[in-house]
C-alpha cells in the first residue's frame, strides 16, 4: 500500500514513541490517543469554523455582509465570541424536567456524532480504527442519534419539545432505509464494507457519482434528512415548534446539540466524499487529506446553499416522500445495478 | 366621495308592518328599532332580493350618558347604498338580541362591543371579553369609566441583584 | 388499551411566527389541528378612548399606529371621514399624493406579508429580499416626510408636504424595480417546489364563507369575488383610474399569495398613472385651526391594504370627536382562523397565520 | 509590576494578556443574541435592522433566537400592556444570566403616546430593569445599532452597570416609598 503524508506521520510517530519506551502497547495507545484528540479538534473546530461559514454564506446569499467587526474585517472571532459565551451562561433546569434523562441527551447526542468519525479514511491509511465492515458499524452507530432527540424532547416537559421529538423519530427512522439503500449499490460494486476499498476502487476518475448518479441524489437528499437540516428541519423548525427537542436548553448544554448538529453535516459531507467523490484521492500535487478536506467542505457548502434557498417542508409530506419515492427508487437503484453486473458478467 | 343611504321614502317602505321601527328625518336617516323586532329586520335587511343588505360594514355602540346606541352600518352591494341600524338599550342593564344567528362575521365585533361598552348579546355563542383580560372591571369605552391603573408586575429573577444584595 | 386524547398547544404571545403579539390556543390530536382560538388584547391600547380625548388633529397620529405597516392608508381613511364630517374639500393634487403614496405603502404591506409567508415556511431568504426592496419604498416617504414609519403625512384637509422633484425620480426608479423584483420573487418562490407544495391547497375556504365572516381583501378576493372599494366606491380620484382586481379561485393560501402578488403590480400601475395626470396646484385645503365639525356622524370607509378599513365618528360639535370606532380589517378577518386551520397540521397554521396577514396593531387597536 | 510589562518587548504584538473574566466579557459583549420577541410597530424597525440595507450581522448580533433560553438580549420593541406584562416578565425570567434589556421606542421607555391609556404601562422600567434606552417612535434601525453598542460598551465595563442598576433600585424604592 502507498504510504500518504498521514499515514506516514502516524508511523514516524509510532516508530519514535516506541523507541523512547521501548513497549509496542504503549506506543498504540498513545497513537490511538493523539488519533481521539485530532479528531474531536477536528469535529469541535468544525463547528467553530462552520458557524462562520453558515453565517457569511448566508449572508452571500441574502444581499448582505455578514460578522466583519468582531476579529478584524473579516469577523473571524466571532465563533469564539459566540462559543466563549455559551460556554459562561447559565445553565437552566427546568423545574418539570426529568433531570437524568435531560442531562443526558445533549451527551448522548454527541457520543455517536462524534464516534463515527473513527471509521473515516481521511487519507490513504489514515484510519483511526480500521474496521473491514466500517459502512455496517457507521449506520448502526450513527443511528443510535434518533434516541437523544427523543430523549430531550420528552424529558424537557414542554409540548413544543415533546413534538419536535415525535417528529425526529419518524423523520430519521424514514429516511435512514433509503440511505442504506442507495449505498448499497456501491457496496455491490466494491465488495467490501471497508470504506478504504470503496474509495480505492473509485481511482483512476471513475468516482460513484458517475456510475451511481441517482444513488448520489437519493444519498445526498437523505442525508440533509438525517442532518435535520433545511429542507428538513421540521424538528427545529423555529416558526413552527420554536426550537424543537432543545427548546428547554441553555448555555453549554444548548451548545452541544449545536455542536454534534454541525458534527453530523460534516459526517454527511465526508460520507458523499468518501462514497460518491472519490474521497482522498486526487492529482498528486497536492496530499490526499487536502483533497478530501477540499471535497468536504464543497459538500458543506452544498448544504449550507440548500438551507438558504428552499422552504420547510411539512412533516406528512416529508414522511410521504421518504416512504413513497426515495426507498423504492433506492432500491431500483440496487435492482439496476445488479441487472448491469450482471450483464457485464461481473458477478 | 359621498355614499349613497336609502332615503327616508325608501325605508318607509320597510318599515311595513314592524311596530318599533322608527325613522329620522334625516340627511342619513337611521332606523330606530326595538330589540324585539331587531333579528327579524335584520333578516329582512339581507335576504329581501330588493335589499340585499349582505355586508355588514360597521358594528359598534355610542355611550349617550342615558342610554347606550348599539348601530350597525349594513351594505348592500346591489343597491349601492348603506342603511344604518340602531338599537337603543337601557343603559344601566345594556341587552339586545345577537345578530350573529343572521351576521355570523359580526362574533368578534360584538365581543368587542361587550368587552368595551358593557352590552350583552344574548343569544351569542361565546360571551366573553376579547380585548382586556377576563379579570378586568367595568367597560373602558364608556363615558363615566373611572379607572386606577394597577400596579404592573415585576420581574423577580432580575440580573444582578444578587451581587448587590450581597454587597 | 389504547387510549388518545387531545392537548392544547399555545401559540403565543411571544411566538416567532404570530407577528407579534397574537396568541392562539390550538387544541391539537398529535400534530393535526381540532380548533384554533385566537387570544386577542396583548397590544390592546385603548385608542378609540384616547381618540374621545383629542383633537381631530391630535388624532391622527394615533392612526399610524394601528396598522403600523400600513400607516398612510390609516392617515388617508381617517383624513377622509373627518372632511366627509366637516365638508372639507381636497385640493386635486392632493388627492393624487394621496393615493401614490397610499399604492406605495399598499406595495410595502404586501412586502412584508409575502416576506413572513416566506419565513414561516423557512425561506428566510425570501423574507430578506422582501426587506430588501422595501427599503425602496421607504427611501420615498423619507424624502417627502422625513419619516420610516408612522408618518402622519396625510393630513386633513391634504397633505403635509408637497411631492418634491426627486421624490418623483425616486418613485419612478422604483417603478422600473417592480417587475423585476416581482419575477425574482418568482423564481426564489413561485417556482419553487416546496413552497408551492406548502401552500397550494391549504387553509381553503369558500367564497360563501368569507362573506358569512364578513372577511375583506385580498383574503375575500382570494377567494373569487371581486370586492374592492377602490373601485365600488371609487373614493379619491380611484374612479379615474384604469386598474384591476385580481382574484383567485380557491381561497387557499396559494391564492392569497398569488393575489398580494398580482396587486403589488397593480398599485404600480395606478402610481404609474397618478404620476402622469398629476396637475400642479395646492397640497392642502383651508382647514380652521380650530376644528368643530357640525354635530352628526359618519362612517367612511376606505380598501386599507388588508381589506375594508372604516372610520366611524360621531361629532358633538366641539373640536373633539364624542366617540370614534374603527372598523378594523384585520380584527374581523381573524374570524376565519379557525375555519382555515381546522384539519391542518402545525405547520399548515403558521402558513395560515401569515397569509391572513394580522397585524395586531390593528387588531387589538 | 503587571503581568503585562514583563512581556518582552519585542512579542508586545504577539502576547495578549487578560484576566478570565475579562475574556468572557468581551465574549458576552461581542455576541450579543437577541430574543426575536416584537410587540408593535417597533418590532418592524428591528426586523429591518438585521436585513440588508442595516445588517446587523456585522457586529455578530443577527442570530435572533425565538427561545429564551437562548438569548442573550430582550428587546422590549413597542408598546406594553398591563395583559402583555406577565408574559414579558415570564419571557424575562426563562433566559438565562447574563441577561439584558433594551428599551426600544417611547412606548417601551415611558408608555408613549399612549401614556395615559388605560391599559398600558408607563415604561417597561416599572417591570423589568433596563439596560438602554432608545428614543423615536420608532426609533430608525441606526438608532437600534447604536444602542447595541452602547449595550457593548456597557457589558466591556460592568462597574457602569453595576452603578446603573444601584441608581434603578434607589429610585424603585423611593417610588415606592411615595406610594
Amino acid at each position: 500500500m502507498e504510504i500518504s503524508f498521514l499515514s506516514g506521520l502516524a508511523l514516524w510517530l509510532r516508530g519514535e514513541i516506541y523507541a523512547l519506551t521501548g513497549l509496542p502497547i504503549l506506543s498504540d495507545l498513545a497513537l490511538d490517543i493523539i488519533g481521539i484528540a485530532l479528531l474531536l479538534g477536528i469535529i469541535s473546530m468544525a463547528a467553530i469554523v462552520f458557524t462562520y461559514g453558515e453565517r457569511k454564506v448566508c449572508a452571500f446569499m441574502q444581499v448582505r455582509i455578514g460578522p466583519n467587526r468582531v476579529g478584524g474585517r473579516f469577523g473571524l472571532l466571532q465563533p469564539v465570541a459566540d462559543m466563549l459565551k455559551l460556554m459562561s451562561k447559565e445553565d437552566i433546569v427546568p423545574e418539570g424536567a426529568d433531570k437524568v434523562l435531560w442531562a443526558l441527551s445533549p451527551a448522548l447526542l454527541f457520543v455517536p456524532a462524534a464516534l463515527v468519525y473513527a471509521f473515516f479514511p481521511f487519507d490513504a491509511g489514515a484510519v483511526l480504527a480500521d474496521v473491514n465492515v466500517g459502512v455496517f458499524l457507521l449506520f448502526a452507530i450513527s443511528g443510535q442519534a434518533v434516541l437523544p432527540f427523543l430523549m430531550g424532547g420528552y424529558a424537557s416537559n414542554n409540548k413544543y419539545s415533546m413534538v419536535g421529538g415525535f417528529r425526529v423519530v419518524s423523520q430519521m427512522i424514514s429516511y435512514e432505509a433509503p440511505l442504506l439503500f442507495s449505498l448499497l449499490g456501491i457496496l455491490m460494486i466494491t465488495g467490501s464494507m471497508r470504506l478504504e476499498d470503496i474509495v480505492e476502487a473509485q481511482s483512476g476518475g471513475l468516482w460513484f457519482i458517475f456510475l451511481q448518479p441517482l444513488a448520489f441524489v437519493i444519498f445526498l437528499i437523505s442525508a440533509v434528512a438525517e442532518t435535520n437540516r433545511t429542507p428538513f428541519d421540521l424538528v427545529e423548525g423555529e416558526s413552527e415548534i420554536i426550537a424543537g427537542p432543545f427548546t428547554e436548553y441553555s448555555g453549554m448544554r444548548w451548545a452541544l446539540f449545536f455542536l454534534a448538529e454541525y458534527a453530523n453535516l460534516l459526517t454527511a459531507a465526508i460520507l458523499a466524499t468518501t462514497f460518491f467523490l472519490g474521497g482522498y484521492l486526487g492529482p498528486d500535487f497536492l496530499p490526499g487529506f487536502v483533497w478530501f478536506g477540499i471535497k468536504a467542505v464543497l459538500m458543506v457548502f452544498v448544504i449550507m446553499w440548500f438551507r438558504w434557498t428552499f422552504p420547510r417542508t411539512r412533516v406528512d409530506q416529508i414522511l410521504t416522500f421518504g416512504w413513497k419515492a426515495m426507498l423504492p427508487l433506492s432500491i431500483l437503484n440496487v435492482f439496476l445495478t445488479g441487472v448491469v453486473m450482471c450483464a457485464l458478467g461481473l458477478v | 366621495m359621498k355614499q349613497r343611504y336609502l332615503t327616508a321614502e325608501e325605508l318607509a317602505r320597510i318599515k311595513g308592518n314592524f311596530y318599533t321601527v322608527s325613522i329620522d328625518e334625516e340627511e342619513k336617516p337611521p332606523i330606530y328599532v326595538s330589540p324585539e323586532e331587531f333579528i327579524p329586520l335584520m333578516q329582512l335587511l339581507k335576504t329581501n332580493p330588493r335589499l340585499l343588505f349582505t355586508h355588514l360594514s360597521c358594528l359598534t355602540a355610542v355611550d349617550w350618558k342615558d342610554t347606550i346606541d348599539v348601530v350597525y352600518y349594513l351594505f348592500s352591494e346591489y343597491l349601492g347604498a348603506y342603511v344604518v341600524v340602531k338599537v337603543k338599550t337601557i343603559r344601566n342593564h345594556p341587552e339586545i338580541p345577537s345578530v350573529t344567528s343572521v351576521f355570523p362575521g359580526a362574533e368578534f365585533e360584538e365581543r368587542e362591543v361587550y368587552d368595551l361598552m358593557g352590552v350583552k348579546f344574548t343569544g351569542h355563542p361565546d360571551m366573553r371579553r376579547i380585548l382586556m383580560p377576563e379579570d378586568f372591571k367595568g367597560h373602558p369605552l364608556r363615558k363615566d369609566f373611572k379607572y386606577e391603573k394597577p400596579a404592573p408586575p415585576k420581574a423577580t429573577r432580575v440580573s444582578g441583584e444578587e451581587e448587590e444584595a450581597d454587597a | 388499551m389504547k387510549r388518545t386524547e387531545t392537548y392544547l398547544l399555545n401559540m403565543g404571545p411571544q411566538h416567532p411566527s404570530t407577528h407579534g403579539v397574537l396568541q392562539v390556543k390550538l387544541t391539537l390530536d398529535g400534530e393535526r389541528i381540532l380548533k384554533a382560538e385566537p387570544v386577542l388584547g396583548y397590544l390592546h391600547r385603548g385608542i378609540e378612548k384616547l381618540m374621545e380625548s383629542r383633537t381631530y388633529f391630535q388624532c391622527l397620529p394615533y392612526t399610524d399606529r394601528l396598522d403600523y405597516i400600513s400607516s398612510m392608508n390609516n392617515n388617508f381613511g381617517f383624513a377622509m371621514a373627518v372632511e366627509e364630517l366637516a365638508g372639507i374639500e381636497v385640493p386635486r393634487r392632493a388627492e393624487f399624493i394621496r393615493v401614490i403614496m397610499a399604492e406605495l405603502n399598499r406595495i410595502n404591506s404586501h412586502l412584508i406579508g409575502i416576506g413572513t409567508l416566506a419565513n414561516d415556511l423557512g425561506a428566510s431568504t425570501g423574507m430578506l429580499y422582501c426587506f430588501r426592496d422595501r427599503e425602496y419604498i421607504l427611501d420615498i416617504f423619507n424624502e417627502v416626510c422625513g419619516a420610516r414609519q408612522t408618518f402622519h403625512y396625510i393630513r386633513i384637509g391634504g397633505v403635509a408636504g408637497d411631492f418634491t422633484d426627486k421624490a418623483r425620480e425616486l418613485t419612478e426608479a422604483f417603478l422600473e424595480r417592480v417587475p423585476k423584483f416581482l419575477s425574482e420573487y418568482d423564481q426564489l418562490l413561485t417556482g419553487n417546489e416546496i413552497f408551492t407544495r406548502r401552500i397550494i391547497g391549504i387553509s381553503a375556504m369558500t367564497a360563501k364563507e368569507a362573506l358569512d365572516l364578513n372577511m375583506t381583501g385580498p383574503n375575500l378576493r382570494a377567494t373569487g369575488v371581486a370586492r374592492d372599494l377602490r373601485k365600488l366606491d371609487g373614493y379619491s380620484v380611484y374612479g379615474e383610474l384604469d386598474f384591476d382586481i385580481p382574484v383567485g379561485e380557491h381561497g387557499d393560501n396559494w391564492d392569497r399569495y398569488q393575489v398580494k402578488m398580482k396587486e403589488m403590480a397593480e398599485s404600480a400601475k395606478i402610481i404609474r398613472q397618478c404620476l402622469d395626470k398629476m396637475p400642479e396646484g395646492l397640497i392642502m385645503a383651508k382647514v380652521p385651526k380650530m376644528l368643530k365639525p357640525p354635530k352628526g356622524e359618519v362612517y367612511s370607509r376606505t380598501e386599507g391594504t388588508r381589506g375594508e378599513l372604516g372610520f366611524y365618528i360621531v361629532s358633538d360639535g366641539t373640536t373633539k370627536p364624542y366617540r370614534v370606532h374603527i372598523r378594523r380589517p384585520s380584527f374581523v378577518n381573524m374570524q376565519g382562523l379557525d375555519l382555515m386551520c381546522r384539519g391542518m397540521l402545525i405547520g399548515d397554521s403558521v402558513s395560515a397565520y401569515s397569509s391572513i396577514d394580522p397585524i395586531m396593531g390593528e387588531v387589538d387597536c | 509590576m503587571e503581568l503585562r510589562d514583563r512581556v518582552p518587548e519585542s512579542l508586545r504584538q504577539n502576547v495578549l494578556i487578560l484576566k478570565v473574566d475579562e475574556l468572557f466579557r468581551w465574549a458576552h459583549a461581542n455576541s450579543i443574541w437577541p430574543l426575536s420577541s416584537g410587540l408593535a410597530c417597533c418590532a418592524i424597525e428591528m426586523m429591518s435592522t438585521a436585513t440588508a440595507r442595516f445588517d446587523l450581522s456585522r457586529f455578530g448580533y443577527e442570530v435572533f433566537r425565538p427561545c429564551p433560553r437562548q438569548a442573550d438580549l430582550l428587546i422590549v420593541a413597542g408598546t406594553l400592556t398591563y395583559k402583555m406584562a406577565d408574559p414579558i416578565v415570564r419571557l424575562y425570567e426563562e433566559m438565562p444570566e447574563p441577561k439584558y434589556v433594551i428599551a426600544m421606542g417611547s412606548c417601551a421607555i415611558a408608555g408613549g403616546p399612549f401614556a395615559d391609556s388605560y391599559s398600558v404601562v408607563e415604561g417597561i422600567d416599572e417591570v423589568l430593569p433596563v439596560d438602554v434606552y432608545i428614543p423615536g417612535c420608532p426609533p430608525r434601525p441606526e438608532a437600534l445599532i447604536d444602542g447595541m453598542l452602547k449595550l457593548r460598551e456597557k457589558i466591556m465595563h460592568p462597574e457602569r452597570v453595576a452603578a446603573e442598576r444601584a441608581k434603578w433600585a434607589e429610585r424603585k424604592k423611593a417610588k415606592e416609598a411615595k406610594a
